[in-house]
């Protein structure tokens, strides 16, 4: 089937603002929204920029506002797109070129929530061991692929860039509830900040943003508790 | 200092957790939010429903407001008075924060906001403790 | 400023879920119910003056046709506002019904409807 | 503009290797990791069903038995001094990434828990043994995370987006750094080292049918040819059975782990006939060819060229639980639920067995003699030490990552404390710089992606699961072509910003080289072993190609040297399953 691509462009060498460019493709019903963007590149202009890598919606690399939401490239088929397919950059992320974006403010703000377990009491030799309820307990925010569709979906990051974003929280919340890590404390307060989960309006563009079908608003809600109450034992 | 990843600087906030006291606001604004789902809500609905806006008069106010009942009603209407502006600006503040970055102006919208709620909480406070007419007797009174 | 256009353009052309648009309604009617309030306290202290403020205040205020009209939208925010309040409260306070947000959603705005209409019925009665 | 940088220790690539060699090599020395994608985009976080050690937790399981599956696994072709260390290391580093956080599935009683994966035994062959630790089906995505976190933690330097085109070794052949392209900006930046570990991953683009990342293209074994470093075992390249129809989407092994069965048009359990005691759980080459030899006897799904991997029985909640991902893969790109109907998958090209020649410390071996090269270290699937000989075993990639990627770390930084900066050539760039001019200069003839489309084609269809002599000649003669055309392409795109065109056509040009190599090694190779299957060798021949092929580029042709096996623990047997 033959379908209209309105992409949107920007060459910073070349260009003052951001423009459309409209493509025509001939593509497959289970092609993805990737392939389609691959045949423009490949076979129509070969400037056109995006990140991509595995094609299968784990690495992260391809999302992107796709007919106006926030997706990743290779998890919507063509099939759902319509008859046009509008692909633009995330939003509120300093713009690289065509669908680029610089992904540092992103990763700093991951960084900020001290991401990596913090245990000092190993066992000597041998496993350490956590029960299934324990392990259960943080399970749906370790799927978490970094690929920012959830914080560049989330208004509040809109009208504020400097709000920590769902991702980060979700990254913080893997650790909080994870009874190995010894650190919640540190990171609460990290998200306690004015910039912190309390710019969070439950407005669950993360959830239906999230590639990775985290129930994103339902972590920040619990870390939200956990700032309130105190952490659960 | 954080790992840097490129050579591009990053921008905007690094450090996050300066004290605060947004979660005690935020705490706030759901048990007003709660307390006003009653009082608000039955505020309205009395008001416009079942007493009817057309209804209410000057003697109505001054009746209501009276006797040992009156207290009750200037404490219900006080108590709509405190929440209600301090819930609203509140809000207020939220949106101010989300919108306007620039430290000056934040400043001042904000200071308006407040400065202008505070002035209008001691106004409709003075309305409720002197009652109807009493503004009128208290200028009275002043202006000799 | 730039900030404010911008981020509701972003709001507006974003295809994002009921809850994106039931925070920007909550937003625009709990800013609208502020503006109310400060006219309100303001009135009533002009009309806690006496008799003749009160009759005008009133008047020009409350009962006439446009005030009926906006009185409307005042039962409207009141309504939706207190009732997607209670939403967001219940979701913060039990975040795993998160998962139902848009039967919540749903919900919410028929509860809205279920008053706001016969209020706004006997808000215009006499107006037409 | 050429920037210039200096630490001890570079690391080229950030997946699961690389990350595990900087966090080791940062110990000892100030190291710095190079990336062309983001840490969190790599390869390694595909992985799904397990890593591979004999913790014993469910079923009485020892290292050895971990060797010898393995050992068999590999058809006998792997190094057995290297597979003895990597097994009998694979336990304390699991505990390890335990310990860094890794968030294992746990049993009943909270220890790291297990299941069973193909090829993996108990008591030498005996029967399926429970040995793959698992994180859900996303184990490769949690170590990768948590590898990231670990690096994080410990302040390690990372070059995001920045493209190695050149690895630079002094006068005498040792390494001294590396030439990167920074991708944002376009410009230059030499990388000046005393140690450099590449940790880069596979090439599985040369293949039209494969799991493997747009960004697997071989960029580091390509950079080391050009050298004139030699590759190991290139003829060896692994099929993974269970690719999605069509898309080569990974549907992991632990399906079949679970209890998955593969079935033919006929419903047939068809691998009973091919392994009577493994039955789908027979280690992949095996399966592959199984899957290929249904389709050829028309018992594919409809005549197509895919057959079924039926979940069906196992019940909702193991699918959603323990094959989460793969059910997830299976809903969007094809419209199936997992729990209700089977999966059509076909073989799908997925790891590469050979690589840069290494021994068990990672340093990189100059020639089948084993000399190495001073100061330069490869671990991952980049390398070959060779642990998976002719066929990997499934879960053995990960294991491989994180032992020789500690492995290599260490030695790395131990290298650094022994040894002085070498001198850095004068002017190292201008090759690059130059190449870089002439391709972005040329109005050629050629579109990198038909160019591409074209070998992915040739090689799946010639140099896939079986192979001749006459498709491989074929095949290697028009790769040798379109090596010509390569160098023959427009680049599209003229800017310096974020010009991921030029660094297509430079990948290309690397996929080229990989896969002239491969169907070289390929038709040397008179025998059918692991993963290498000739129809017109169709025996394994112990006596003449007992060997590990070295291929290496002299004067523009690959020459191929030949190196005995190291064989110390098992003799050759028969391998059935």
């Amino acid at each position: 089937m033959r379908i209209k691509m309105r992409i949107r462009r920007f060459n910073p060498e070349a260009d003052s603002k951001p423009w459309w460019g409209e493509y025509w493709v001939d593509v497959e019903e289970s092609d993805r929204v990737l392939d389609a963007l691959h045949q423009v590149k490949w076979y129509q202009d070969g400037a056109l920029t995006l990140r991509r890598s595995c094609a299968h919606g784990i690495c992260g690399s391809d999302a992107m506002v796709i007919n106006g939401r926030n997706a990743l490239a290779c998890k919507v088929l063509m099939q759902d797109v319509g008859d046009v397919c509008q692909v633009e950059p995330l939003r509120n992320m300093p713009l690289i070129k065509d669908l680029v974006v610089d992904m540092e403010p992103f990763f700093a703000k991951y960084r900020a929530v001290l991401p990596y377990l913090i245990n000092d009491n190993l066992p000597a030799s041998g496993e350490r061991y956590q029960s299934q309820e324990a392990r259960a307990r943080y399970d749906d925010t370790t799927k978490c692929i970094l690929c920012a569709a959830c914080t560049t979906s989330c208004p509040s990051f809109w009208a504020n860039e400097d709000y920590i974003g769902p991702a980060a929280i979700v990254q913080a919340h893997r650790f909080i509830f994870d009874d190995r890590d010894d650190a919640a404390d540190l990171r609460l307060r990290v998200l306690n900040d004015v910039d912190g989960v309390w710019r969070c309006r439950t407005v669950f563009n993360c959830v239906q943003a999230c590639p990775r079908e985290i129930d994103v608003t339902r972590a920040i809600g619990e870390v939200k508790l956990a700032l309130l109450n105190g952490l659960e034992e | 200092m954080a790992v840097t990843s490129s050579s591009r600087p990053v921008q905007g906030k690094l450090r996050y957790g300066a004290p605060n006291h947004e979660h005690k606001i935020w705490l706030f604004m759901r048990l007003s939010g709660l307390v006003m789902f009653v009082t608000v809500v039955f505020h309205l609905l009395y008001m416009h429903m079942f007493v009817r806006v057309e209804n209410i008069t000057f003697d109505n106010i001054a009746e209501r407001w009276s006797g040992p009942a009156g207290v009750f009603w200037r404490l219900f209407d006080a108590s709509l008075l405190f929440i209600g502006m301090a819930h609203g600006m509140n809000g207020v503040r939220f949106s101010i924060n989300d919108y306007v970055h620039n430290r000056f102006l934040n400043f001042l919208l904000t200071a308006a906001v407040y400065g202008i709620g505070l002035l209008l909480i001691l106004l409709g406070s003075l309305a409720i403790i002197l009652g109807a007419g009493g503004v009128g007797r208290l200028f009275e009174s002043v202006m000799g | 400023m730039a900030a404010l256009v911008a981020s509701l353009y972003k709001s507006i052309s974003y295809r994002g879920a009921e809850g994106q648009w039931a925070w920007i309604l909550h937003r625009a009617s709990g800013l609208g119910i502020v503006l109310f309030l400060y006219m309100h306290i303001l009135s009533i202290f002009v009309a806690a003056i006496g008799p003749e403020p009160y009759e005008w205040v009133h008047k020009t205020l409350y009962t006439s046709p446009p005030a009926k009209v906006m009185e409307v939208f005042l039962l409207f925010g009141v309504l939706y506002h207190a009732a997607n309040g209670m939403r967001i409260i219940i979701i913060d306070f039990f975040p795993a019904l998160g998962k139902y947000q848009r039967t919540i959603v749903r919900i919410e705005l028929a509860l809205v409807a279920i008053v706001l209409v016969p209020a706004a019925i006997i808000t215009l009665q006499g107006l037409f | 503009m050429i920037h210039t940088h200096k630490f001890e220790t570079i690391v080229v690539g950030a997946g699961g290797a690389g990350l595990m060699a900087a966090l080791y090599a940062s110990q000892g020395s100030d190291t710095a990791v190079l990336t062309k994608l983001y840490p969190t985009r790599s390869h390694t976080g595909t992985a799904q069903g397990g890593i591979g050690a004999a913790l014993g937790n469910l079923d009485e399981d020892r290292a050895e038995w971990h060797t010898f599956d393995t050992i068999k696994g590999s058809d006998y072709l792997a190094d057995q001094d290297a597979v003895d260390i990597m097994c009998q290391e694979a336990v304390n580093v699991i505990y390890e990434l335990e310990h860094m956080g890794l968030p294992f599935d746990r049993t009943p009683e909270g220890k790291i828990a297990q299941r069973p994966f193909g090829g993996h035994t108990s008591n030498f062959g005996e029967k399926p043994v429970r040995r793959a630790c698992h994180a859900a089906d996303r184990t490769g995505h949690m170590i990768l995370q948590t590898l990231y976190q670990q690096c994080i933690a410990r302040n390690v330097r990372f070059f995001d987006e920045f493209h190695v085109l050149d690895l630079l070794l002094s006068a005498d052949g040792q390494a001294t750094g590396v030439v990167a392209y920074e991708i944002d900006t376009g410009d230059l930046h030499v990388f000046h080292g005393k140690a450099l570990i590449f940790s880069t991953g596979g090439f599985g683009r040369i293949w039209e049918i494969t799991s493997n990342a747009h960004s697997l293209t071989g960029d580091g074994p390509a950079i080391a040819l050009h050298k004139g470093l030699p590759l190991e075992d290139m003829e060896f390249f692994q099929f993974h059975p269970t690719g999605i129809y069509k898309m080569g989407i990974l549907i992991t092994e632990g399906v079949r782990g679970e209890g998955g069965i593969l079935r033919n048009r006929d419903g047939e359990r068809f691998m009973e006939r091919y392994a009577p005691n493994l039955k789908d759980l027979a280690s992949r080459d095996v399966v592959s060819r199984a899957i290929y030899l249904e389709v050829r006897d028309n018992k594919g799904i409809d005549g197509g060229r895919y057959v079924h991997l039926d979940a069906t029985h196992l019940g909702r909640q193991v699918v959603e639980t323990k094959l989460e991902d793969s059910a997830e893969f299976c809903r969007t790109y094809l419209g199936i639920d997992p729990a209700v109907e089977p999966m059509p998958v076909q073989p799908t090209a997925h790891y590469a067995m050979g690589g840069i020649p290494t021994n068990v410390d990672g340093e990189v071996q100059r020639n089948a003699s084993g000399a190495v090269v001073p100061g330069f270290y490869a671990a991952g699937e980049v390398a070959c030490v060779s642990v998976h000989g002719a066929n990997r075993l499934g879960t053995n990639s990960l294991v491989d990552l994180v032992v020789f990627g500690k492995r290599a770390g260490k030695a790395a930084a131990a290298y650094c404390q022994q040894n002085d900066w070498a001198e850095l050539p004068a002017e190292t760039w201008q090759p690059v710089q130059a190449m870089l001019q002439r391709m972005m200069d040329k109005d050629g003839q050629y579109n990198a992606a038909d160019l591409r489309a074209e070998m992915q084609s040739l090689m799946m269809d010639n140099v896939g699961v079986f192979r001749t002599e006459e498709g491989i000649q074929s095949a290697l003669n028009r790769v040798r072509e379109l090596q010509e055309c390569a160098q023959d392409i427009t680049v599209m795109d003229k800017g310096k910003r974020f010009n991921t065109d030029i660094l297509e056509a430079i990948e290309l040009q690397n996929l080229l080289d990989l896969a002239e190599v491969t169907a070289a090694s390929a038709l040397a190779r008179q025998e059918s072993r692991g993963a290498h299957s000739r129809e017109d060798f169709k025996a394994r021949d112990d006596e003449n190609w007992l060997t590990h092929t070295y291929a290496s580029e002299v004067d523009g042709k690959i020459n191929l040297e030949y190196a005995p096996v190291n064989i110390t623990i098992h003799n050759p047997e028969e391998r059935t399953y």
